[in-house]
C-alpha cells in the first residue's frame, strides 16, 4: 500500500483537521490546499526533491503563492489577505497539511518574516518586501538563533551604528532555508538591545553555509556576518525588540506546532491501518491488547496536542495575555509527545518501519526536527517558569 | 424537561429576584475553603440539620426546579434551573450526608426518573427530593469492578417477594443514607448481562450490614454492605426483570455526569492558571526553587494540567457538536488515569524527605503530598480503570479488531467455571 | 486469602532470596531469619504496633539480637561475628526480609553504628558499646542529616571544644528511632571539619520531637542539641570525617536496597498470584495481555534491582574501588523503580489495593520511604555526576 | 566438543607460544578503532582478499580448533579455543564479507553441525572453514517477523527436486554470501509449527535476487532475496521434512549466542566504568554539563547502563548454574530493547538542535546523536521484539495463564484465512 493510499484509508486525507470548528470558507481552503499538494507535490515526488540543495522549486512556491501560503499575515495594502480575516487561523491549516504530507519549502520563516513587517515595519519597508513575499517570487527567513542554535536575544551580530547606516559582524545559526532566501530578517544588537534588520542575503559579507539536516525535507544553514554594511533603512521597528521577537517565537510556534500536529497524525494513522492489514500468530496485530492499549495512549496524546495547537493559535492570534505562557506549554507539550508517539509508532511497526522505502522514517525525521526547531522541550519549560515569575 | 417552554426575560429577572431575597433571607453563605465533608465526619446531629435544611429549601420550590410537578418537582425551564446554579453558588446549599446527597440527587433520582414505573416515581421521587430519603448505589462487588456485569449477588423470587444474598463494595456515602439501588443476579443461565435486574433495598434493614471501608489513606469514603437474605417485595423491583444491564448503563452515564469535576476547569477570562501552585508550594519549603531538575518537574506539571483542561473542552465539544462519539469521553477519564499519578509521584520527588516524614504540629505540605501519593492512582482505577478506558478507545474510537471474547455468550454459570479453569483446558 | 498465605503461594518465602550464591551456611541463616520473623511478628503483630510510639518492644529486640542481627558488622573481641566472615552480606539477607515481612524496629542504625565504632573508635570507645549493640540491650542510632533531610556534613550542629570535651548545638533531622535510641552517633562540626560524636541520648540538651510517618513501622525523629556538654571521649575517630560519612551511607544504602528489595519482591509476588487468582470478563486478569506486559516489565526491574542490590553489598563489604558510585547509582536506580513497581502493582490490584486492611500499601509506603530515607534518587544522580568528576 | 580431553599445561603453553609466533608473523595488528566493517562497504577485492586470508588462518590449524577433525576441524579442547580467543585479540583476524563472516560461522555451521547429515557435514563444513563458502540465513519475511513460523516460501516437491517460491529478508550479509540456509513451508495442512523444512539455496543462482535492503539511517546491513520457483536437489535438504522447526529454534538459540555483545560486559579489574561518555561529550559540546537536568539525564543513562550489565550477569549466571530456566535471557533482550531507545532518545535530548542539523566537514556529536535516535529501536525489535519478550517472561518465568492460541493447533491454511477475515464472525 502506498503512503497515499494509506492515508486515504486511515482517513487522513482531510477529514481529521485538528481544529473541529473551520467555517466553510476554511473548509474550502482546506480542501483546496490538499488537492494542490496532491497534484503538485506527492510523496513521489517530494523523496526526489530530498537530495536537491535547494529542497523545492520556485515554481511551485509561485503557485503555493497564487493559494495565498505566504499572503495570510500580509496586510491587504501590500497584496496580503487571508480566508477568515484571522490570518493565523488560516496559516495553521496549511501548516498542518505540509507536515502531514511532508512538504518543503519555506513556509514558516516566510509567515514569521511577514508577520514581524506588518507588524512593526514601516510602510515604505513593507512595500519594499511584503507584496513580494505574499505572491512568492520573494523568499525570506528569519535569522534569530546565534551558531549553537540558541535563543540569544541578538546577542551573536552586533551591530554598530555608522553614518546613515549599520555594520553588522556575527553569525546566526539553523536558519531555515537561508540557502535559497532573498531577504533575511536578522535579529542583532544595538549597544546592549535586540533589533531586527532586514537584509538582502547579496549584500556582501553575507556568508551562507548549508547543514546537513535530520529531517530530509528541512532546509537549514549557518549564516555569518562580516563587515556587512547597511543603511538606516534596514532597521525594522525600534531598537529594544524583545517583544517583537516574543511575538514571533509564538507565532513561529503556532506554525510548528499545527505542522508537527500533521505529521503526528500521519503517522497515527498509517500505524492504526498497518496493525488492521498486518498479520501474526493468526490475527491482525492491531487486536492484540498490549498493542491496542499503546495506541489508545497515543491517541490520547495526538488528540491532547490538537487541542493544544488550536488553543495556542487562537490565542496567538487574539493576542491573548496567556499567549506567551502557552506557546511554552503547548511547545513543550507537543515536543515531547511527538517523540513519544514516533516511538512506539516505529515499535508498532516493526522491521519495516525500518526501511527507508516505507515513509515512517520520514514523519519521524521531521516529527523529532520540529521538537528542536525552534526551542528543545526543556528550554520552553524554563522559559515557562520565568513567565510565570519563577 | 422543559426547555421548550419560552421564558420572557422579565419573569426570569423576576424569579431570580425573589430567589436572591430568599437564599439572602434563610441560607448561610458559603465558606470558599470548605470542600466537601468526608462522609465519615458526618455526625448524626449534622445530617439531621441538614435534612431539615434541604425540606427548608424544597418547600422554597428551589429542589427539583425541572423536574415533574407530578413527581414533587417544580416544572420550569433549565434557564431556571440556572439562575438557581448562579445565585446559589454563594450559599451554603445543603447536601444532607455529603457525598450521599450528591449520589441520591446526581445518579439515583434521574435513574428512577429514566426507568421506574409510574407508581414508583410517583411515591419514591417526592421523598427524596424533600430530603426525607438518602439513595445510594450497590453496584460494585468484592469480586466485580471493572467488569460489573460479573456481579454474583444474588435475586432469588420467593412467592411475591425476592431474597437478596451477596456483598457490595464501594458505596459512596452508604452509612449517611436510607436505601440503596441494587443489582443483583436473577437469572444465573443466561448471558452475563442477561440475567441481572434492580431492586430498591432499604439499608436500616436487620438483614443489611454496612460497613465502612478504611482506606488507604485512613479515611473512609466508601461502605461495604453485606446483604444476608433481604427480602424485599416485588414492587420495589426497578425496571424488567432480567434488563438490569441498560438501566446499569444509563446509570453509569448519570455518573460520569455527576462526577465531572467543575474545577477542572477554569473560569472563563479568569485569567492565566498559575503553574502548579503545590508544587511550587513544596519546592520553595525546600528552597529547591532554583534546581533545574525541580523546575522542569514544575512545568511539565503545569503544561499537562493546561493541556489536559484544553483536551477535555475538545472533547466535550466534539461530542456536544456529535464530531466525536460518546466513547470519546475515555480520553478525558484516560487522560486523568495517567496524569493524576504522575503528579503525585513528581510532588513526592520535589518533596523528597519531606515527603516521607513530617512533624505533627505544623501544616506540611509534605504530609499533603504523601496523601496524594497515596490517593494517587485512585482516578486510574475508579469509574473504569486506565486499561477499561484503553480497551474504548483502541475498539470504539481507532476501530481496532476486538479481543475474542469468553464471556458475553454463554450461560454465566458456564463462564465462571471456564475462568476457574483457565488454561486448563487449552482456551 | 491472608498476606501470609500470599507470600508462601508465591515462592516468596524464602526461596526468592535475592543473592543466587549463598553458602549453605548463609542458607541456614536466613531460614532461621525467616522462621524467627514468621513466629514473633507476622503480619497481624505488625500492624498492631503501628500506633505504638516506639514501634517495637525491647524484649523482641533482644530475641533478634540472639540471632546475631546486630553482631554482624561488630569485631568477635566486642561480642560480635557473622555467618559467614563477610558481615555486610550476612546483613543484607536479613535487611531482605526484613523488608519483604515489612519488620519494624532499629535494625539499619544499629549495624551503621556497629559499623562505623567498629572501625574508628578506640577500644574503650567499643568496648562502651559495641557489646550492648551486638546483644540488643542498648540501641544506637546514626543522626547524619541536617533539619530538613539533606546530607550537611555536619554543618548543621556546631561543635565547639573547650576544655576537656566539646559542646555541641544545632540539629539533626529524621533519625531513625531517636525516640528509642539510647545512644547517638552524631555528625557534627568542629572548626569547618566533619566529626562524628558518640553521645548518650539522656545527656541533657538532647531534645528528641518524633516525627509523623509515612512508613508505619517506620520511627523517625528530630533531634536538637541545646548546649550539649561532652568530654573527649565522645568524640569517634579524628576531626575530618569525610570518609567515614562516605563509607556508612554506602553500608546505609547497601543495607536499604537489600531492605527494599524484599520489599519489592513481595509486593510484585502478590500482585503475580492475585492476577492469577482474579478473575474478569471469563478469564484471570492475569492473562490479559495488557496486564502481562505490566508484569513482565515489573519482572525486569526487580531482577534488575536484586542483582544491584547484590553487586552493591559485595562491592561495599570488599571496599572495592567502585562502591562509591554503585552505592549512589544502585541507590537512585532502585529509589526509582521502587516506585514505578509500586504504582502498578497498585493499579493491577485495583480497588482492592486502596483498602487498609489489605496489606498492599504498607508495602508501598515502606517503598517510597526508603526512596528517600539515604538520599533521593536526584540527589544521588547528582553525586554520581560529582563522583565522576563532572 | 573435546573439553574432555585433559591437557598438559606445558602442551598448552607450547600451543601458546607456537600460535603467538605464528599471529606475529601472519597477521597485521588489529586497528582499535576499526568497527565491524558494514556490509555495503566491503568492496569484492576486499572480500576476495579477505577469505584468501581466511584460508591461510585455517592452513595453519587455527579455524574449528574445537571441531572435528572428520569436518576439517582440529579435534581440539576448548582451553585451546581460549587461547586463540586471547592471543588473537590483538590482531586484525580476517572476517570476509563482515557479518556474513559472523552468520556463517557463529550460526550456520553450529546449526549444520548440530542438524545436517553425515554426508553433508563432510561435504559442506570444511570449506566454509576454509573461507571458501559463506552461508546466511533466509529464515524472516516480509509477512513473518516476530511470527516466524508464519513465514510463506513454499517449496514444492518435483521428482527428486524442490522448487522454492517466496521472499525473504532481513538477511545479514547476504550480498557477500554464496548460500542461504532457508526455511520454506512444505505442508500447508499440518498446524504452523509442523510443516516447514529447510533447504540450502545458491545465492548465486540466476532465478535468486539479492537486493540490499535501504535502512532508515541510509545504509544496507541487511538484504532482500527472492526466490523465483529455484530448483534444490532433494540432498540440499537439511534435516526431516516437516521437522524444520526444532532446527529454527536450535538456530535461534546460536543467534542469540552470537550476537551476545562482548563489549556489554566489563572486563574483569577493568576499573570503574566512566559515566556515559558519549552524553557527557555532546553536553561538553554545548557547554550543558552544569545543568541540573542534562546531568540527570546523564546520570540517569549511566545508572541504566551499570544496572543492565548487572543484571546480564545474574541472568547468565542464574541459567548456568540452572537456577533460572533458559527463558530468563529474555530479561536481558527486553532490558536492551527498554533501555536502548531511552538512551537514543536522552542523547537527541542533550544534543537539542545539534541533534537535527550539522556541519557536513566536521565531527558532530549530533550527528551521532542522530543516527542513533534513527536506529534507537533496532534491539526492541529485532531477534524478537520487546513484546514477544513480554510474552516469553509473562508465561514462562511468572506463570501468568496463557494468552487463547488461534493459530498453533489448525491447518496453516486456515489460520491464513481465519486472520484475514478476523472480528468478522466474532473470534
Amino acid at each position: 500500500m502506498t503512503f497515499t493510499e494509506q492515508m486515504v484509508r486511515s482517513g487522513a486525507q482531510g477529514s481529521r483537521c485538528m481544529d473541529l470548528e473551520l467555517t466553510s470558507d476554511q473548509l474550502l481552503f482546506h480542501e483546496t490546499t490538499v488537492r494542490f499538494i496532491d497534484a503538485e507535490l506527492p510523496m513521489t515526488k517530494v523523496r526526489q526533491l530530498h537530495d536537491d540543495p535547494v529542497g523545492y522549486d520556485r515554481g511551485w512556491l509561485g503557485k503555493a503563492a497564487e493559494l495565498g501560503w505566504f499572503a495570510m499575515l500580509v496586510p491587504e495594502e501590500h497584496g496580503g489577505g487571508s480566508v477568515s480575516g484571522a490570518g493565523l487561523l488560516d496559516a495553521v491549516i496549511v501548516a498542518e497539511e505540509l507536515g502531514r504530507r511532508m512538504q518543503p519549502g519555506p513556509f514558516l520563516p516566510m509567515n514569521i518574516v511577514a508577520a514581524a513587517l506588518a507588524e512593526h515595519a514601516s510602510p515604505e519597508q513593507c512595500a519594499r518586501v511584503l507584496p513580494g513575499i505574499a505572491g512568492g517570487e520573494v523568499v525570506a527567513t528569519w535569522c534569530v538563533s546565534d551558531a549553537d542554535g540558541n535563543w540569544d536575544g541578538g546577542a551573536g551580530v552586533i551591530a554598530v551604528a555608522t553614518e546613515g547606516g549599520f555594520v553588522l559582524n556575527g553569525s546566526r545559526g539553523y536558519v531555515q532555508d537561508a540557502q535559497s532566501a532573498d531577504w533575511l530578517l536578522v535579529v542583532a544588537n544595538v549597544g546592549g538591545a535586540s533589533a531586527q534588520f532586514l537584509i538582502e542575503a547579496s549584500t556582501p559579507g553575507v556568508v551562507v553555509v548549508p547543514l546537513v539536516t535530520l529531517d530530509l525535507s528541512r532546509r537549514l544553514a549557518s549564516v555569518s556576518f562580516e563587515d556587512v554594511r547597511v543603511d538606516g533603512s534596514a532597521l525594522i521597528g525600534a531598537v529594544g525588540a524583545d517583544g517583537a521577537l516574543e511575538r514571533q517565537l509564538q507565532i513561529a510556534l503556532a506554525l510548528l506546532c499545527a505542522e508537527t500536529v500533521g505529521v503526528l497524525d500521519a503517522m497515527f494513522s498509517i500505524t492504526v491501518e498497518y496493525s488492521k492489514d498486518r498479520t501474526a500468530f493468526g490475527r491482525p496485530i492491531g487486536s492484540f491488547q498490549a498493542l491496542k492499549h499503546i495506541m489508545a495512549d497515543l491517541g490520547l496524546w495526538l488528540e491532547t496536542c490538537k487541542a493544544g495547537a488550536v488553543a495556542l493559535a487562537t490565542a496567538v492570534e487574539q493576542r491573548s495575555a496567556e499567549a506567551a505562557a502557552l506557546a511554552h506549554t503547548v511547545a513543550a507539550y507537543v515536543g515531547d509527545v511527538a517523540t513519544d508517539i514516533a516511538q512506539e509508532c516505529l515499535q508498532i511497526h516493526g522491521g519495516i518501519g525500518y526501511t527507508w522505502e516505507y515513509d515512517l522514517h520520514l514523519l519521524l525525521r521531521r516529527a523529532r526536527s520540529n521538537s528542536a526547531l525552534y526551542g528543545e522541550p526543556s528550554w520552553h519549560r524554563e522559559r515557562l517558569c520565568v513567565a510565570h515569575g519563577l | 424537561m422543559s426547555d421548550t417552554i419560552t421564558n420572557t426575560s422579565s419573569d426570569l429577572d423576576a424569579y431570580r429576584q425573589q430567589m436572591r431575597d430568599w437564599l439572602a433571607a434563610n441560607l448561610p453563605a458559603r465558606d470558599p475553603h470548605a470542600g466537601l465533608r468526608a462522609a465519615h465526619e458526618i455526625s448524626a446531629e449534622q445530617l439531621a440539620a441538614d435534612r431539615a435544611l434541604q425540606k427548608k429549601v424544597y418547600e422554597a420550590g428551589y429542589v427539583g426546579i425541572t423536574w415533574p410537578t407530578e413527581y414533587g418537582g417544580q416544572g420550569l425551564s433549565g434557564q431556571h434551573q440556572q439562575i438557581w446554579n448562579e445565585e446559589s453558588r454563594a450559599y451554603a446549599v445543603p447536601a444532607p450526608g455529603g457525598i450521599a446527597s450528591g449520589v441520591t440527587m446526581g445518579i439515583v433520582a434521574p435513574t428512577l426518573l429514566a426507568h421506574a414505573n409510574e407508581e414508583q416515581k410517583r411515591s419514591w421521587l417526592p421523598k427524596i427530593l424533600r430530603g426525607d430519603e438518602l439513595w445510594v448505589q450497590l453496584l460494585s462487588e468484592p469480586g466485580a469492578g471493572s467488569d460489573l456485569a460479573g456481579i454474583l449477588t444474588r435475586a432469588t423470587q420467593d412467592g411475591e417477594s425476592w431474597i437478596l444474598q451477596g456483598t457490595k463494595v464501594w458505596s459512596s456515602g452508604a452509612m449517611s443514607a436510607d436505601f440503596g439501588v441494587c443489582l443483583a443476579r436473577t437469572d444465573w443461565d443466561a448471558p452475563k448481562h442477561r440475567g441481572l435486574t434492580w431492586f430498591k433495598v432499604p439499608l436500616r434493614d436487620p438483614r443489611v450490614t454496612v460497613r465502612p471501608v478504611r482506606e488507604i489513606n485512613g479515611s473512609a469514603e466508601f461502605c461495604e454492605e453485606f446483604l444476608d437474605d433481604v427480602v424485599v417485595a416485588d414492587d420495589m423491583r426497578i425496571g424488567e426483570l432480567n434488563e438490569g444491564w441498560a438501566i446499569a448503563n444509563s446509570m453509569l452515564g448519570f455518573e460520569r455526569g455527576a462526577s465531572r469535576d467543575p474545577g477542572a476547569v477554569r473560569p472563563k477570562g479568569g485569567g492565566i492558571r498559575p503553574i502548579a501552585p503545590d508544587l511550587v508550594e513544596i519546592a520553595r519549603s525546600r528552597a529547591t526553587l532554583t534546581h533545574g531538575h525541580v523546575r522542569q518537574l514544575i512545568a511539565k506539571a503545569h503544561a499537562n494540567d493546561v493541556m489536559h483542561e484544553l483536551l477535555t473542552a475538545r472533547v466535550v465539544s466534539s461530542i456536544t457538536k456529535r464530531i466525536s462519539n460518546p466513547s470519546a469521553a475515555s480520553y478525558i477519564k484516560l487522560g486523568h488515569g495517567i496524569l493524576q499519578p504522575l503528579r503525585a509521584c513528581a510532588a513526592m520527588e520535589i518533596a523528597g524527605r519531606t515527603g516521607i516524614a513530617w512533624s505533627a504540629d505544623v501544616h506540611a505540605h509534605g504530609e499533603t503530598a504523601a496523601t496524594n501519593y497515596l490517593n494517587g492512582r485512585i482516578m486510574a482505577i475508579a469509574g473504569g480503570s486506565n486499561q477499561i478506558q484503553r480497551n474504548i478507545i483502541s475498539e470504539r474510537l481507532l476501530g481496532l479488531p476486538r479481543e475474542p471474547n469468553f464471556d458475553t455468550n454463554k450461560p454465566f454459570r458456564e463462564v465462571l467455571r471456564t475462568a476457574r479453569n483457565w488454561g486448563t483446558k487449552g482456551e
